[in-house]
């Protein structure tokens, strides 16, 4: 068959080859780079045990959750403000 | 009575042609795959709609000073939709799932072969002289097996913007048709087996990890693809508005009024391209069959590379979530999830899926940008 | 002191004629009647500010490297907001009571017929000596009589782009004086009893129906009227992203962020048509006086229209439902309720009214279409 | 009153009778269409009796309400991921 | 293998110089302060990550037919960016508490003498030769010292478009740094005593006098200063909208979907203006340093004003409110909140120092027109 | 020092000084003007004391504000047919 010779489709090949080796090679390195960032971040800051959710509540008497709420609607009421 | 004549010789049934029937004919079909049958509605309605008024006889809608056509050269032809989506999708996509088992990032990339191997149809194609697709055409229509919408818009609007009509309409086509395409070739990739393992649960990713990771990714396509970098640097920027918190705002309107701004603009865009005497060439019909190939071979490639890493890995994978690496984001993973629950009814690969079908869209955008690279230049 | 001398010299006050003072004059107007009369706020608030800014003496604004000029290029001379708009109001319209008792859209028929008259209106005083109105001119202005805000816009800026504020203010005013204009010629033209009639209450609509009612009127608008096509076309693109059920997002930012963007941009615009030079002229007088007629006609013939059809109809049609023809949805419609409600207490006619109200948009947009292929080419 | 004669007046009173005889051919044949749909629609796809509305409540004793609008904000967020 | 070097000819490793590096770096450090010091997020994010694109090498991002350039050119060289900005602003501006206090306006009047000291300063190390900054610059430069971003960049666009990125970045940053700036000026020229002075409370104000405020404003500029009217007019505009009660849904678009989109793309715009051949130049630190200064002189100034009205005002004024008159809305404000309960635990400033706040923002875009007309021409 | 004397800084000055004076002027004259307005509207439009806030209730018993956000409702309903 000739036609495998045909400069187009030895150029498709060549395209596949250095394709895919570069979609893996960029994919690989990553992977890499991500597991070196996340390990990382779990050295120098690891995670905060997570908080038994027990109805907070703050000296007022309010829950907490209302109070942050509240201060979020706030934030966010400033926050609009900003540009 | 010769304004009579004018109003005769302007009617649509004094001016229309077979090929612009049967092009409305195609763009009420679309409306009821997308309808009826859900079949991706939110391009497929506005791309339907963009087809049902280019092929209006007589009036200029998609040339000339006609709105489509305003709306493809300001938004297509310069890239800046496909862009723009991206940017939407980025500050709609958690990769905490990937950021949970970065291994599952090769599937990402084993998915993408669907993309060089229709690439290599096309040129084969070409050289037996069935077809006549050049290198700058074979590209564009291989970036269909991305199973990505705006990366095969992006792509075709650079390498082939008279492709582009069809070759938008089989990307999403076939990403509609995923939960039909891929279960087949999943169950002859695989046995009974191999579809029941569990895998074990995904930690949680902290949200510092979370912000770094587009930060991490856009420095790594800077140094090495920089020609994916339009593309990843738009996603990128999507997603760390989405990530940092602090500028929610501007996240909630990317990934609600813009990005539906832009999908109607870019849906009715890509319509003005579906005009008769662009559309129906036998280029077309090489496209759609070539797409079904892409999406079949990056499936098949995706499973494949799953089971080796199945056994290569110390924890278990479940090889249907390598279907998941084409993209076609979240229908892909939702399928995974199906056909792994018919072989095991207490096997929820949903968000193990979700891995490698985020890991696809990066994938697909580093071939486009190795296309664009390597190919339009 | 040559830096005082340039201040001196680049103060509105050294600058400023009796034309843009009384147009700054005429923008207060507008304001008062906006905030104040509630006369159609959304578009005469912000044409208004246009015309403010537009007569500012000394700074390029509405004219060269201006903000409102370069909106008014980009948006209004290429008819994308006009179109854009359109597609907004075809998200927000319910065809139901027109697909309940089709027959009513004879009445959005009938009241072009202030378009028409005051096109020959114009042309008969510009026979007479007393305007000089072009054929171009006449057409553009007859438009007023459609009460369609986007549809005189949308003619306007291809027929006669030099009347283009004027027809709009022309237009929107009216729109708002409709329950001044309409009940004295409602009455004059129907008896007590006519107007006590009750309507039979109206079926409900399948949601089938209301999805292929807009590719029903598209394709009719195709094979017709192309010409007709870019206003009805994204009118159809709008109500169908409404009613498929499958695009609600779309739908949402449609009739919501986008169509609120594009109103103000296009309120900018047209507002800086209302330059002092381009407005104060004789012709403005001329298109306020026409354009009272074309409602006034519109109004009348769709009242006939509605008595004659009562006289042929089974069942009963109150004549009153005829004025709604005119469009200016919703407000005449809730005139045709009102004065329904004077003659017979238990006499809703919302909803009847409610179904001539959108035919009449159909209707002007149609005669639109004519008028654009017929004159304009 | 030689005005009348004039060509523009002319071409007017042209205008408007055959602008409003295509208004009303179109708007006729609007009114043939949709009649036709309707009747067709009727015919094919009849309207299914409007249910009685007494509380449908799932198995799970949940008012089906309710699963509805979860279910129509879970696909709402899922569909979202879309273009 | 000419493939794989033109793969490595085209990656950023084989391109990038050390100027897009240190650039990098820095865009990375405004999102640093952006994220974790919440320094002008919604700013600074997308500046900063326009940045990062625009020091990609080997692709056309910021250049030629890349997306942020042409961002630039449609937005920002327009102008349109910062008066949509500006529009959006005014729709949430609240003038409630100047109009209260009108002689509060006085202190956003001294306020800009940080602008005019700048300017001199700037022209004066030019003089002798530090630096070399043309007229039109140190007009430019000066303008960081109104303390509004859109201020800053609408003039730096029209007189000096080749230091707008760093002008912009100085700016939004020294805004962020209001707290860290200004609290030392504010004690050291003021008493314990002075700090802790309670002023009277505010009067409620009519809904008719929020409506008429934005006309009076916009009045009183066309009359005297036209070309300050592009800047404030479109800020009344947006005002109008928000108090007149008429187009609520507009003034809400305005102030969330439309603000948010033109904030994304102000903010990729102006970081296209990053890249290091531009950027990293001697000007830039020179700009840094001015416009520290800037920021100090005006703080001062306010403060000043504020002792000497003071005394001669029949009611008590805290001086700390006259540091609010840079504008920096609302970060200004308080600060001087709380460095007033510094020295009286009772004393709630925030409503008193919203008035020279927002009074800042007048004086500002007076002083740019003013600036824009003198210079510029 | 000669420098003062630099025609740049010559022209800094005297844009200094414009400058202040023209935004004092400018803000001076805004304040005349908005005491002006206050007055004017006070004098023609007096506030309306401000109701006692006694859980107004309509004729048919339900509540006034649930009545007022109802028909807001409708009215925003209503204009956003508008355009
Ligand atoms: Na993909
Ligand atoms: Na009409
Ligand atoms: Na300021």
């Amino acid at each position: 068959m000739t036609s495998v010779a045909h400069p187009m489709v030895m150029e498709g090949v060549q395209l596949m080859l250095i394709g895919m080796g570069t979609v893996f090679v960029f994919l690989t390195l990553l992977v890499v780079a991500v597991r070196t960032m996340s390990a990382l971040i779990l050295m120098y800051f690891p995670p905060v045990p997570i908080q038994t959710n027990k109805a907070v509540v703050t000296a007022e008497g309010v829950p907490r959750a209302h109070v942050a709420a509240v201060a979020a609607a706030i934030e966010k009421h400033r926050g609009s403000q900003a540009p | 009575m010769e304004l009579f004549e004018q109003l005769w010789a302007g009617s649509g049934l004094a001016q229309i042609s077979y090929g612009q029937a049967a092009m409305i004919a195609i763009s009420l079909l679309l409306f009821y795959l997308a309808v009826a049958k859900k079949f991706e509605p939110l391009l497929l309605v506005t791309i339907g709609f963009g087809g049902l008024l280019s092929n209006i006889p007589g009036v200029e809608i998609a040339t000339g000073d006609g709105l489509l056509h305003l709306i493809y050269m300001i938004g297509i032809e310069t890239g800046a939709f496909p862009l723009l989506i991206f940017m939407g999708v980025g500050a709609m996509t958690d990769f905490g799932p990937v950021l949970a088992n970065p291994k599952t990032f090769m599937l990402g990339a084993a998915a993408q072969f669907g993309i060089f191997a229709t690439l290599l149809g096309a040129v084969a194609i070409s050289s037996l002289g069935w077809m006549d697709f050049s290198m700058n055409q074979a590209a564009a229509i291989g970036i269909i097996g991305g199973a990505d919408g705006p990366t095969a818009i992006f792509v075709a609007g650079k390498l082939a913007p008279e492709l582009l009509g069809a070759i938008a309409i089989a990307a999403y086509s076939y990403m509609a048709l995923v939960p039909i395409i891929q279960p087949p070739i999943m169950r002859a990739l695989t046995s009974e087996r191999e579809r029941a393992i569990e895998m074990v649960q995904l930690r949680e990713v902290s949200q510092l990890e979370k912000i770094i990771f587009p930060l991490l990714l856009l420095l790594l396509v800077a140094f090495l693809l920089p020609s994916a970098a339009p593309l990843l640097g738009m996603f990128c920027f999507g997603n760390l508005m989405r990530e940092c918190g602090v500028v929610d705002r501007l996240a909630d309107t990317t990934r609600n009024a813009l990005i539906n701004i832009v999908t109607i603009m870019l849906g009715l865009g890509v319509g003005s391209k579906l005009q008769a005497e662009i559309f129906l060439t036998m280029q077309t019909l090489g496209i759609l069959v070539l797409g079904m190939f892409a999406f079949a071979i990056g499936t098949a490639s995706g499973v494949l590379m799953a089971k080796l890493m199945n056994h290569l890995s110390s924890s278990p994978i479940n090889p249907l979530i390598g279907a998941a690496g084409v993209s076609a984001v979240p229908m892909a993973a939702r399928v995974v999830n199906k056909v792994g629950l018919e072989a095991n009814s207490q096997n929820y690969l949903l968000m193990h899926a979700m891995g490698p079908n985020v890991a696809g869209v990066i994938g697909s955008a580093v071939a486009a940008g190795l296309m664009i690279m390597l190919v339009g230049s």
